[in-house]
């Protein structure tokens, strides 16, 4: 083999290394890469299924948006800390109720919590933030008003960074806790050591329990999943809308950007892709092997 | 006793001189050039135009005083500690090897090695900052098994020759050695 | 094979006679050690010898003949050869000078022929039975170095490294140089017969002037004898007050344990074992060691008296008394300003308030305390110093280990705070660390020793998060007092170093060897250096065999007394590091670890 | 560190007692440098490329010289075999025994040893070796003709890959000639970095056929062995050997595994082996020398190899030079290496090799397979380190004839060559390095090193060394 005289064409050349074909090392055959092949495997996105997946992104953003409006009543005086827990005791309770409903509705052999623990649980919260909110409330007098604002900002915008857009339930402690930091930070500015417990309250319904019932919503009724979704959206724009104008107009753009103007973007780089395949690439395994081990 | 140039890895040139005592005895000495006033010179004039720079701004006479100290202190430790005049190395049959380097300042370190601690003499390579240089040296046995070698003195460390003149060196210290074994 | 002589410089204008010596079996080299003048009588010679072997453990023997033709005696070679057969040996060395020539010449006669008609050709031969390979054409004198020694040098040095003196377990092969050092240095009962006395044999070798001086210190020898037995007797005495029950309870073992002054004691009582130990000693690094240790104890001594003087004259005890109270008013003052600019808002740095006050308070009543403690103490103060005075008699030593645990009692207030604020700061880093791994979703895995991720409840995120957001507000104030305090320790630490170093370094450095080095080099050699001689055509090889001493580093290596040493127990980085995440540093070394 | 490096390089003992004769240099054919990190004591698939194709070269009178990276104490100037001789260059290793690559830093150490030994063909190995990449690039800017081989594949998806595959552009785009190892890693080289695939060769690996001969007298009797010998990775497909050890075990009570090899991966094979409860059948052996290979291999009838991707499978071919029953996964350019009628290609899933196992099998049980000795001297000369030798020899005759770019052409074609983005910045940085070698010519002029003298070769000094220490 390798014998650098001309290529006597009688005999074809096989791609085999085996066996020695009259052909100069360099040779390239016109079967020279013949199994290349571009794009296999590649999954279609149509535009209104990318919509409705994305629209979950909007409505997190808004309820973030709903959470500082909260926030900026309360600061102001114009909403009662008393109301505030009322509202959201009864919101979370109404919440429940749905969540055990759907829990019910699709299978109870999975359910493993009682109601009794996620009573203890609740307990836990309620009496470590009533019991931590004087302090959370001196924490951070000392430091810039700017400063605080600045810092939750940031934690809020990582909240919506790392939260678990696939799967909300259960919430990704990077993202919880972020959400949790900025409200406490947030909460330490506010007159009182009840405006504070009333806000901890409130980020926990919003921030923690929400997106459990969110992902439940999600499995079993789609519809009304979407429609939820616009309704958050609505209220959060609305809700800020009251507030400040320009925060509400910003925060509509964004919210029509994530959920409409991307997945467009998206679905139009679609024809653009270019991937090549061969026989050299990795092969990856597509079976499931971990029952072999549990 | 004939002188000969040679030039170090830096091309600088250097005089090994080869002394024969005896059959037996040879001394080789490897002279680097002087250290060169003009150096000298230049060292001096720019630290003190520097001292002066200072001087003319901070109206500070100890900058000027300091300057002449650091210079002076600064020659007396680079010919009494860095700059070795030359480097001599005495072979004796049977008796031993003695590696002697003298500074430009006339001190004088010197160590001998019985024979009967040496293993070979050889010509080695090794990496030295950024090129990769032959250099003679002598291996020493280990006082237990005597064909292993427990450790390497490298000879003519602070004027480096280059190939042909450690090749001259190292041809007629094989020579004294194998006669003596 | 090359014959090697060493040859001593003082024969070198001796009178004809037989050299005497020794074969160093092996290497083919011989030592000349002297010359045994004419006329002796050949028994007598022998028997001398053999006396001298006795005496010396050295196989001395005859080598050869040493002939200086004078006038009027011509003829002597026939006789020098005949010589060889009254002293039989397998190798007979003939070692001539002529008056002219500065060199030798020297003629190898072996026991197979007779001493008659050696001619150097035939004599090759034989050279050539003897060893196989060596080329016989080369002529004699190119086969023999002669290596001129100064005897006395080489009698008294010491070669380095020591070679251990117990023959048992030799470390290593010795070789030539050594054998000839140590032949040398053995034969010194050769070299007690005097030139003066009218024996029956005369002869040339290194003659020792001034037995004066060497009486002297005989008798000293004689009277330190008594006196080391008196001092061992104190020391008896001394550890037996120190074993009873009184000092082995808790409190006082445990003070002793702390106090560098006990510690300074303790060591110096086992210096005065080993010098006072009635046997002398035997070998050349005992005897080094109990010199260094004497000297040091002696200049210890003396500084300590010069220090005794000076405090004593016009009493500056009183002043120092009276500075000190006042002093120590002074730092609780000054501290209690810092407490309170803490308290503020120290450089601007906004603290939480409430803990603020609450460490504040809780300082600076120690502060209080501190102060009437040291008004309670005041009036004894002058007393203390009067008598820790007196400790300097025993040496400089003594006086600022001393010095050391005042300062470290006197300090106890901000070691405390120092204590206080490291705790609290290292809880605070502690928490965070474990509350930040929550916050990022991960947990750390013991068993694996590493960071796993691992899924938490909604109520541990939710409460570790309210810790979390509480321990990091509140760390720049404990962080601040923790900084603070630190630097103060730090600051005593540094002082209290610099004291340990400086009573370290005069308990180890070996005085004795250094000026050993300084005045007499030859006595530590580290190896020998040679110089070519003189080469005339014809003559053999002669070269001067000079001593090289030992270099200094090396010196204070070598005989360094093992001490307790006090130096960095950690290295910079991981200092930092314990300041860091708020671990309490002591950085001298626990005392009791030796290290030689 | 010096004194170190010194104490180490004392193995030379004295290989250069005689002078340098320079004139031995020139009646020599090529003087060739393999420059690669991977070299022993790393172990592997390209070191042991690398040793064997120098030991070749050398025998038939080339002079050949290894650059790699100091391997913790082993820095300095080794000799091998034959007086193979090794540099060590103390540069620093980024990661997984690669050193860090600034295209600048190393070209000081480099030209020293290209000047020195008086290099003519500075031939690189793998690119994954950054350092292979440093010497193609200072090669260039010295004017001397380069060769690369690679060894491995690579995909177009991940990010690490385009890095790679745009690193591998640059530095191949004025290298004279490669040197693939199949014809699917050529296709795949020729596509990473956008080639002309006539100046690429295939040159296929070689294994010891002397190394690798049957024994079926070490194999049980009563039991059917199946043999696995690989890194324990993912890439190796170990995972599929996680699954199918347990359904062919429960299917075969008299089937075992021997598994040699070391990695990550070794805490799945030990999960199922706890699982199912198979100590006796599956034995894990850890890892292995190159001598031991032998040893295991011809105690098995079958050799099993499950990569999920392979530019030349040496593994297989040992195997079957051993007169094992070969089965393999069809990926890369597996399915050129053997003929089909001594190996079973399989899809990588468990279920396809567990059906092509069970074919294996049942054959095995029927003993219809051919001997193994009749197996072994079909493999024997398939491929040889002579063999690969004449070829790559035949590569570096047309190399050395070509022309080396100048300066201005080379910075043209890599701004054509390379995008625009990437292209300009490496025409910057070969300028870079250029002005760098300038510099280091005029502070230290080629004429002021020494030429190494030159030990290799079966007439070096090596030899004669070697044989007049014997009598005297």
């Amino acid at each position: 083999m390798g014998a650098d005289g001309a290529p006597s064409q009688s005999v074809p050349w096989r791609k085999v290394l085996w066996e020695r074909q009259p052909f100069p090392d360099n040779y390239v055959d016109q079967r020279f890469l013949e199994e290349l092949r571009r794009n296999e495997g590649i999954r279609e996105y149509r535009y209104w299924a990318v919509v409705k997946e994305a629209s979950l992104v909007g409505q997190q953003l808004s309820c973030v948006a709903i959470f500082i409006t909260f926030w900026l009543y309360m600061e102001q005086g114009l909403l009662a800390p008393e109301t505030l827990l009322w509202t959201s005791l009864v919101c979370g309770l109404l919440g429940y109720g749905l969540y055990q409903a759907f829990t019910s509705q699709t299978d109870s052999c999975s359910e493993t919590r009682t109601h009794l623990a996620d009573l203890q649980s609740a307990a836990l919260f309620l009496s470590f933030t009533f019991g931590f909110s004087p302090v959370l409330k001196t924490l951070t007098e000392s430091v810039s008003t700017d400063t605080v604002y600045a810092m939750s900002a940031v934690m809020l915008l990582a909240h919506l960074v790392s939260f678990p857009y696939g799967e909300p339930s259960p919430p990704g402690s990077l993202s919880l806790n972020a959400a949790l930091f900025a409200s406490v930070c947030l909460a330490s500015r506010l007159p009182g050591a009840l405006h504070t417990f009333a806000m901890l309250s409130c980020a926990l319904l919003v921030f923690a329990l929400w997106p459990c019932l969110l992902q439940r919503l999600r499995e079993n009724s789609p519809l009304q999943f979407t429609g939820v979704c616009v309704g958050v959206c609505t209220g959060g724009v609305g809700g800020l809308a009251s507030q400040s104008l320009g925060g509400a107009v910003l925060l509509s753009l964004a919210v029509v950007s994530v959920t409409f103007l991307c997945p467009l973007l998206l679905v139009w780089l679609q024809r653009h892709k270019d991937n090549i395949h061969g026989p050299w690439d990795e092969a990856e395994i597509c079976e499931d092997l971990s029952h072999f081990l549990h | 006793m004939e002188e000969e140039a040679f030039t170090d890895i830096n091309g600088k040139p250097i005089t090994l001189d080869c002394h024969s005592h005896s059959s037996f005895c040879r001394e080789f000495t490897v002279s680097s050039p002087k250290v060169s006033i003009g150096k000298v010179m230049v060292y001096t004039c720019s630290v003190w135009l520097l001292a002066y720079a200072v001087f003319f701004f901070t109206q500070n006479t100890a900058v000027l005083s300091s300057a002449i100290l650091i210079t002076l202190v600064g020659m007396m430790l680079h010919i009494h500690f860095v700059k070795v005049d030359h480097e001599s190395l005495l072979v004796i049959g049977s008796l031993g090897i003695q590696v002697s380097s003298s500074y430009a300042s006339g001190r004088e370190v010197t160590t001998f090695i019985e024979m009967s601690k040496i293993k070979d003499i050889v010509i080695n390579e090794a990496i030295y900052m950024h090129q990769i240089i032959y250099y003679l040296c002598v291996l020493l046995k280990e006082p237990f098994e005597p064909n292993e070698v427990s450790s390497v003195v490298p000879l003519f460390q602070s004027s480096k020759p280059r190939l042909g003149c450690l090749v001259k060196v190292y041809k007629s210290c094989q020579e004294i050695l194998s006669t003596c074994q | 094979m090359v014959l090697k002589i060493f040859f001593p410089q003082c024969c070198n204008r001796a009178d004809s006679g037989l050299l005497v010596g020794r074969w160093i079996a092996g290497h083919d080299s011989a030592v000349v050690l002297a010359v045994i003048h004419y006329p002796f009588i050949p028994g007598q010679v022998k028997q001398y010898i053999q006396q001298m072997q006795a005496q010396s453990g050295v196989e001395l023997s005859v080598l050869g003949s040493w002939s200086l033709p004078k006038e009027g005696q011509e003829g002597l070679e026939s006789f020098l050869r005949d010589l060889s057969t009254i002293f039989p040996q397998e190798r007979w060395l003939q070692i001539s000078r002529q008056m002219g020539k500065t060199g030798f010449t020297c003629e190898v006669l072996s026991r197979d022929q007779t001493g008659g008609s050696a001619r150097r050709s035939n004599e090759a031969e034989a050279k050539k039975e003897s060893k196989d390979g060596g080329d016989g054409e080369e002529e004699a004198e190119e086969k023999v170095i002669f290596v001129h020694y100064e005897q006395r040098k080489v009698m008294l040095s010491q070669l380095h490294p020591i070679a251990n003196e117990n023959p048992e377990n030799k470390s290593e092969p010795s070789t030539e140089l050594r054998e000839m050092f140590q032949t040398v240095a053995h034969s010194q009962p050769l070299f007690f017969l005097d030139k003066y006395d009218d024996g029956l044999l005369k002869s040339t070798h290194w003659q020792s002037e001034g037995r004066e001086a060497s009486i002297i210190v005989e008798l000293m020898k004689q009277a330190s004898v008594p006196l080391c037995i008196f001092i061992s007797w104190l020391l008896s005495v001394w550890t037996w007050t120190c074993n009873i029950w009184i000092f082995s309870v808790f409190p006082l073992c445990f003070l002793s344990s702390i106090l560098s002054t006990f510690i300074q004691l303790s060591y110096r009582t086992e210096h005065m074992r080993t010098l006072s130990s009635p046997k002398s000693a035997e070998g050349h690094t005992q005897f080094m060691r109990k010199a260094n240790i004497l000297v040091s104890v002696l200049v210890d001594v003396a500084l300590g008296v010069f220090l005794m003087s000076w405090l004593y004259r016009d009493d500056h005890i009183s002043m120092l008394a009276d500075a000190l109270v006042p002093a120590a008013d002074h730092v609780a003052q000054q501290l209690e300003e810092l407490l309170q600019w803490l308290m503020g808002a120290p450089a601007g740095l906004k603290m939480n308030r409430a803990l603020d006050q609450v460490l504040g308070r809780f300082f600076l009543y120690h502060i209080h305390l501190w102060i009437s403690y040291i008004h309670l103490m005041a009036p004894f103060i002058e007393g203390i110093l009067w008598y820790g005075g007196l400790s300097a008699c025993f040496g400089l030593t003594f006086a600022l280990s001393l010095l050391s645990d005042m300062v470290a009692l006197f300090t106890f207030h901000i070691y405390c705070f120092y204590v206080y604020g490291a705790r609290l700061y290292c809880l605070k880093i502690y928490g965070l660390s474990s509350l930040w791994r929550l916050f990022r979703g991960k947990k750390w895995n013991v068993l694996r020793q590493r960071v796993d991720s691992c899924s938490y409840d909604l109520d541990q995120l939710f409460i570790g998060t309210l810790l979390l957001t509480i321990l990091l507000f509140l760390l720049p104030t404990t962080a601040l007092y923790y900084l603070v305090f630190t630097l103060l320790r730090l600051v005593i630490v540094l002082f209290q170093g610099i004291l340990h170093l400086s009573v370290d370094f005069i308990n180890s450095f070996p005085l004795f060897a250094a000026g050993l080095r300084v005045c007499r080099s030859y006595r530590l050699a580290e190896g020998v250096k040679f110089r070519v001689l003189c080469e005339e055509p014809g003559t053999a090889l002669h070269l001067l065999m000079e001593i090289n001493p030992l270099k200094f580093s090396s010196v204070v290596r070598t005989y360094r007394t093992p001490t307790y040493s006090c130096y960095p127990k950690d290295s910079w980085a991981a200092l930092v590091k314990k300041l860091f995440i708020g671990e309490l540093i002591y950085p001298w070394r626990h005392k009791t670890t030796k290290t030689d | 560190m010096g004194q170190r490096r010194r104490a180490g390089a004392v193995k030379t003992l004295s290989s250069e007692r005689d002078s340098a004769d320079v004139a031995r240099i020139c009646n020599r054919k090529h003087n060739i440098c393999m420059v690669s990190d991977f070299f022993y004591p790393n172990m592997g698939g390209v070191e042991s490329h690398i040793y064997q194709l120098s030991q070749c070269l050398i025998e038939k009178g080339h002079k050949v010289v290894i650059a790699t990276h100091a391997y913790g104490r082993r820095r300095g100037v080794r000799y091998l075999t034959n007086g193979l001789k090794v540099y060590y260059l103390p540069l620093q290793v980024m990661y997984s025994q690669s050193t860090a690559t600034t295209c600048v830093h190393s070209l000081p150490l480099l030209r020293c040893v290209f000047v020195r030994e008086q290099i003519t063909v500075v031939h690189a190995h793998s690119s994954f070796s950054s350092m292979a990449h440093d010497a193609l690039f200072h090669a260039k800017t010295m004017g001397l003709n380069t060769v690369f081989t690679d060894h491995s594949l690579f995909g177009f998806a991940d990010l690490s890959s385009v890095l790679t595959n745009k690193l591998l552009t640059i530095t191949l785009c004025d290298t004279n000639h490669i040197v693939c190892v199949s014809y699917t890693s050529k296709e795949n080289t020729v596509l990473r970095a956008v080639l002309n695939p006539e100046i690429v060769s295939v040159i296929p690996n070689a294994v010891d056929p002397t190394d690798f001969t049957p024994d079926p007298s070490q194999r049980p009797a009563d039991r059917i062995t199946i043999v696995v010998i690989s890194r324990l990775v993912y890439r190796k497909g170990i995972d599929l050997l996680g699954g199918i050890i347990p359904e062919l075990c429960l299917k075969h009570p008299d089937l075992h595994f021997l598994i040699g090899g070391e990695g990550p991966k070794r805490l799945v094979l030990e999960e199922v082996r706890e699982k199912y409860q198979l100590h006796d059948r599956v034995r894990l052996l850890g890892a292995l020398e190159h001598k031991d290979v032998r040893g295991v291999l011809v105690q098995g009838h079958i050799f099993l190899n499950t990569s999920l991707t392979e530019a030349f499978c040496m593994a297989i071919v040992e195997g079957a030079s051993c007169g094992l029953q070969v089965v393999s996964t069809r990926v890369g350019g597996i399915p050129e290496v053997l003929p089909d009628d001594l190996i079973t290609l399989c899809e990588p899933t468990v279920r396809s090799l567990c059906d092509g196992l069970e074919q294996v099998i049942a054959k095995q049980r029927s003993d219809s397979f051919p001997s193994p000795a009749s197996i072994h001297n079909r493999v024997r000369n398939l491929y040889t380190w002579k063999n690969v030798a004449e070829r790559t020899e035949k590569v570096y005759d047309k190399v050395v004839g070509e022309e080396v770019l100048p300066l201005a052409k080379r910075l043209r074609r890599l701004r054509s060559h390379c995008g625009p983005v990437a292209g300009s910045i490496f025409a910057f940085v070969a300028m870079l390095d250029f002005l760098f070698l300038l510099l280091l010519q005029w502070l230290l002029p080629d004429r002021f090193m020494d030429v190494a003298v030159d030990a290799t070769g079966p007439h070096g000094l090596w030899r004669q060394k070697t044989s007049r220490k014997k009598f005297d």
